[in-house]
């Protein structure tokens, strides 16, 4: 099985397999001996020829995190045919993107109206969890096309709450 | 001694006031509001009440309800806790009035700290040494000014009421003085009521150092040594030492002969923390008193081995202390880290959610004082403390050491907490050599540069494909509705991941 | 100071000398059996190497491999633990040869020490106290009748060897002395391949209170303090606790004082412990020498603030004591509970299998030293410590009420364990005033009548209900395979609570 | 719904039901106001008119105990048809029984053959764990039927070894 990891920004080209308790592993072409266990979900224990790692996975609405010991790094894993699709950021600008709910709370105020210009960076409705209130920016310039929060309403972690054309 | 105590609070210091209750073999009484069904606060418990909404005025402040519970379950006294009604003189009255002991000093007490002018007038004249300045409300910029020029610039502007930085200004030169009291004032009007500023000389860089003291009601008062806590953001404490790395013992026995001196002067009664504000050269001044049981009361527990809510418990009940100055002796370094739901991506705005797994450390000189578990659904509605971690050690360094590594064991998932945090305080040399102000976390934040990608980054692109491998259907948050729906919605990389495992779940 | 430690051990006390080494920013080296590859030691530590088969002879018994692993790994000391090979002269003698550091005592130490015969007379030299008998093995019965007279009866017969209560025989007159002294040889013959049997003045109803010694390479040798270890199943520690209730400070100095002669007398160097029988009337006789770090060892760390196994190490590295006597303090009380995989309702046989679930109890002066995680599938082959759990608290009743609240909060699923063994310790009356000595346990299970259904019999039996309204699927014990099976096999109750909860989940 | 539940042996009679978060319990009879939820699967938050518990349940391959803090009980939930063809102790003598094994280990000694003659509490073979053997005995006198255990083999909590006609 072939996979395409993005680490922090870095792509690798991953190949592993397991017959029986055996791993075959290649990292960008390089061959590497690891052995592997699941100890609780989320949680592994991988050994790459004598070297012991924990690790441990973070999931959360917007993205996953993998702690490698006291490290935590922002992990994703696609296949090529999406990666070739996404390469480059320019693309990430054309077309509707969505504002997503970051964690659960209760939208208290909307700053903008559909219709509206928005620049990158400027707050569109504010979001209160804990007593604090968190301004969700839009990711790009352009035109608030929808506003799909209502003001009061709890929204959970990863909730569409607006959409910029 | 009481047979039953109710515990007006939630979170990890309800459960850690449950223990001491079941551990002197009183009967526990929990109160929750609708979101705390599940908490477990509630499961700890002997007794459980529900008393409102999820707002705090409709439940944990509110004293009709709390009261009602008392009376209905033969409760003879109330822990307040910290926060929500553990500084409120009223509620204290109240309970005298409805005859159920407080477990904490008087209203009386209460009032004459709760004001920083007032508690500011009563110790002067108990000889109590201040930052330089007023002990009263400015009437006008021009008096204002005429007190800076006496003390010197710069000059701090706080507001009577406050607490938390609000209402705060600094004044480097007169020209800015008239703006910025104005702006004090009305700051503070708003957020306290009450629009009373007062001008005290600027202290730049201090330390926050505080002094636990205890008093019973036979007029015996002793001090169990200092807190360092002069780590923070936005006002708020995160870390937190005893003892101090800079206060010899004999600036601890001054401190605490002045902390007794200000709880006598405030006739005080049980635990409590008298707040000073330390200079580069050591000098300390009174900041305030704080009539509760701290947040990171811990700490002092480590070095002193006594148990602070036990003794707090014996006093209210009538007991004299079980000790004299002398016998307190204070041993090894103790150090607290305050775990809270916070994403620290997102400028560490609170993280409330479903905790999906729960790795807690444990071991040699590591105390964790906890109101989470794995399962529970981190309600939207309080303050996002999850639990404290303390660590213990001979000396400050094996303290350190022994928190660094119960920090590396320590896991959340589900929600994102601020662990890393400490583990870059714990980290930088600046802290290891001590060298603290309450200036100290901002500085390492704002200095801190992102690191290159670190040397494990391959160790994660094969342990992201062993997880796809060994756990396909992970790739979805299955204990988090919202979350599949981001990942429809969201045509970016985790719909793939998802992908990926479909197929591999294939084959 | 090392680089890098390897720990030639497993379960709990692996991983509690991996945090140490952590700790001491040193990094540690597992190594790990067929049937230990998903156990706690494998996760924490920094490498980890496989070494065979599950039976000890061909893993952690295993000489060769061992320090095949410290060779290919780089490791410059190897830390034994306890059991396995931290008594083995021959693997001391081993590292040395191979180079590595052993961090313990000296071949010969340990060599002087493992022969209780030869030890005794060592000690006599050094004018050490012992219960009145001979110090070399018995050469005929009639030898033994002329010492038994001289002593007077009863007597106890023990093998030179020995241990674990094996080739022990208590003779009460001299008719009996023959045929015991020839069954103890024979059974010590089987037991130890040795057949060499001593005689000792029987002490009835002893305490077994032993004494932490802590020795440098540079001459300095310390006491700990002592820890009361009477509490015994089986001749094996159950619950231990420091200091000694019946121990006065006079007492803890001259037993000390015998501990570190006793230290001298063999050259000793690094942690170990000397026992003691003590009589009723607060009489001590040296019993054996451990040349290990002890399981129970938590217990000084906590009166005393120090960090055992960081100063093995230390010392192990050359360094000298960093303290002398008498800045030793002893500070509060710690009681330990050794948590066992026993089934309580099948006379305490051990219970392993797979862990279903874990709550581990935690807060004010609790600490827990484990093995074991939820998920883990605890093997067969080793012995059924889980993890230890220790108490502390200002005095004997403080530590005492704080673990029987943390037991309160533990739990451990899918396994039987030991914890309701503590519940009934910690209750009781004898324990409470510290009326102790070896047969106390005996007696405390043998005098207990099950009580009366007990009063939450019907909270009990709603709580059966709400299962199977909530986790109608549970009924079946989806975790253990081999649990369906059984259901299917057996027509018993079992199989209709799933019919149950099968027609529940229907509506 | 209704349960036979049989606690430490004695049985009671449970009307249960649940309607939206609401609770109607009755208990031989007995309507009691009840509130509960599940913490975590096998442990229970219930709260009886302002008393609350938390409840753990043990359950092994050979029977179920529930703890209610710190009291430990041994828990059966039936339907009345099982527990009417179940009630005397009598019935239980009749028909063959199967012998299970408690815990994992290991079958280090087989004492009796096939066709045997054992009498009630005689220990027809042993199984050894964590170093220690465990005799495992005939629930009923009768005739061994069957050796179903080898001698050496490992087997599960729950497992059956040998049936006792």
């Amino acid at each position: 099985m072939i996979y395409e990891v993005q680490i922090e920004g870095k792509n690798y080209r991953l190949q592993l397999d397991r017959s029986e308790e055996r791993w075959t592993c290649r990292l960008d072409g390089r061959e590497i001996r690891i052995d592997a266990i699941m100890a609780r979900p989320d949680v592994l224990s991988i050994l790459v020829d004598g070297k012991a790692y924990e690790i441990k996975r973070e999931r959360s609405a917007l993205d996953t995190h993998l702690w490698v010991g006291s490290e935590r790094y922002l992990a994703e894993l696609r296949d090529p045919r999406s990666l070739r699709s996404r390469r480059s950021g320019a693309e990430d600008e054309k077309g509707p993107r969505k504002l997503l709910a970051p964690m659960p709370g209760r939208v208290v105020r909307i700053l903008l109206k559909e219709r509206d210009q928005v620049e990158a960076g400027r707050g569109v409705l504010v979001v209160e969890a804990m007593k604090m209130q968190n301004e969700i920016k839009s990711p790009k310039s352009g035109v608030v096309q929808k506003i799909i929060a209502a003001e009061g309403a709890n929204v959970n972690a990863g909730d569409v709450l607006a959409i910029v054309e | 001694m009481f047979k039953k105590i109710l515990i007006a609070n939630r979170g990890e210091i309800a459960v850690r006031i449950i223990r001491a209750c079941r551990e002197m073999g009183i009967t526990s009484v929990a109160v929750f509001s609708d979101v705390d069904r599940a908490s477990l606060h509630v499961r700890k418990a002997d007794e459980a009440y529900h008393i409102g909404s999820p707002a705090a005025s409709e439940s944990y402040l509110n004293i009709t309800k709390i009261l009602d519970v008392a009376k209905l379950s033969g409760a003879e006294a109330i822990h307040p806790g910290y926060g929500f009604l553990s500084e409120n003189a009223t509620f204290s009255a109240a309970c005298d009035a409805a005859r159920v002991k407080f477990i904490g000093p008087t209203a009386a007490s209460m009032e004459m700290m709760g004001s920083k002018t007032r508690a500011r007038q009563q110790m002067e004249v108990a000889g109590i040494p201040f930052v330089p300045g007023t002990s009263r409300g400015l009437q006008s910029a021009a008096e204002g000014e005429e007190v800076a020029a006496r003390v010197g610039y710069p000059v701090m502007l706080k507001a009577a009421a406050g607490g938390g930085g609000k209402g705060m200004r600094l004044v480097h030169s007169p020209g800015e003085l008239k703006s910025a009291l104005e702006a004090a004032q009305s700051e503070a009007q708003r957020s306290f009521g009450d629009g009373e500023v007062y001008i005290e000389k600027a202290i730049l860089n201090p330390r926050h150092i505080e002094m636990q003291v205890l008093a019973d009601e036979h007029g015996n008062t002793v001090y169990l040594g200092e807190r360092e806590c002069s780590i923070q953001r936005r006002h708020q404490k995160v870390l937190e030492e005893a003892p101090s790395a800079i206060v010899s013992p004999e600036m601890r026995g001054a401190m605490g002969e002045v902390a007794v001196r200000v709880a006598k002067a405030a006739k005080y009664t049980n635990a409590g923390t008298v707040e000073f504000l330390v200079d580069q050269n050591k000098n300390f001044y009174f900041l305030e008193m704080n009539t509760r049981l701290q947040v990171e009361h811990p700490v002092t527990e480590l070095i002193t081995g006594l148990d602070l809510v036990h003794l707090q418990i014996r006093i209210a009940a009538g007991e004299r202390l079980p000790f004299t100055q002398d016998e307190i002796k204070i041993r090894g370094h103790a150090v607290e880290c305050r775990i809270y739901a916070e994403d620290p991506d997102n400028n560490y705005f609170p993280s409330p959610g479903k905790i999906t797994l729960l790795l807690a450390p444990s071991g040699p000189g590591i105390r964790r004082d906890s109101g989470m578990y794995e399962g529970w659904n981190v309600p939207i509605d309080y303050d996002p403390l999850l639990a404290k971690l303390i660590g213990y050690g001979t000396d400050r360094e094996q303290a350190i050491s022994r928190l660094q590594r119960a920090l590396n064991e320590y896991f959340v998932g589900g929600i994102k907490t601020n662990i890393s945090l400490f583990r870059l305080i714990l980290n930088d040399p600046d802290f290891h050599a001590a060298k603290l102000d309450t200036g100290y976390l901002d500085r390492l934040l704002n200095n801190r540069r992102t690191d290159p990608v670190p040397k494990n980054a391959e160790i994660a692109a094969i342990a992201a494909g062993v997880f796809a491998v060994l756990d396909p259907g992970s790739a979805v948050p299955s204990q988090n509705g919202s979350g599949q729906q981001a990942i429809r919605d969201d045509g970016s990389a985790r719909s793939t991941w998802k992908s990926v495992a479909r197929r591999e779940a294939l084959q």
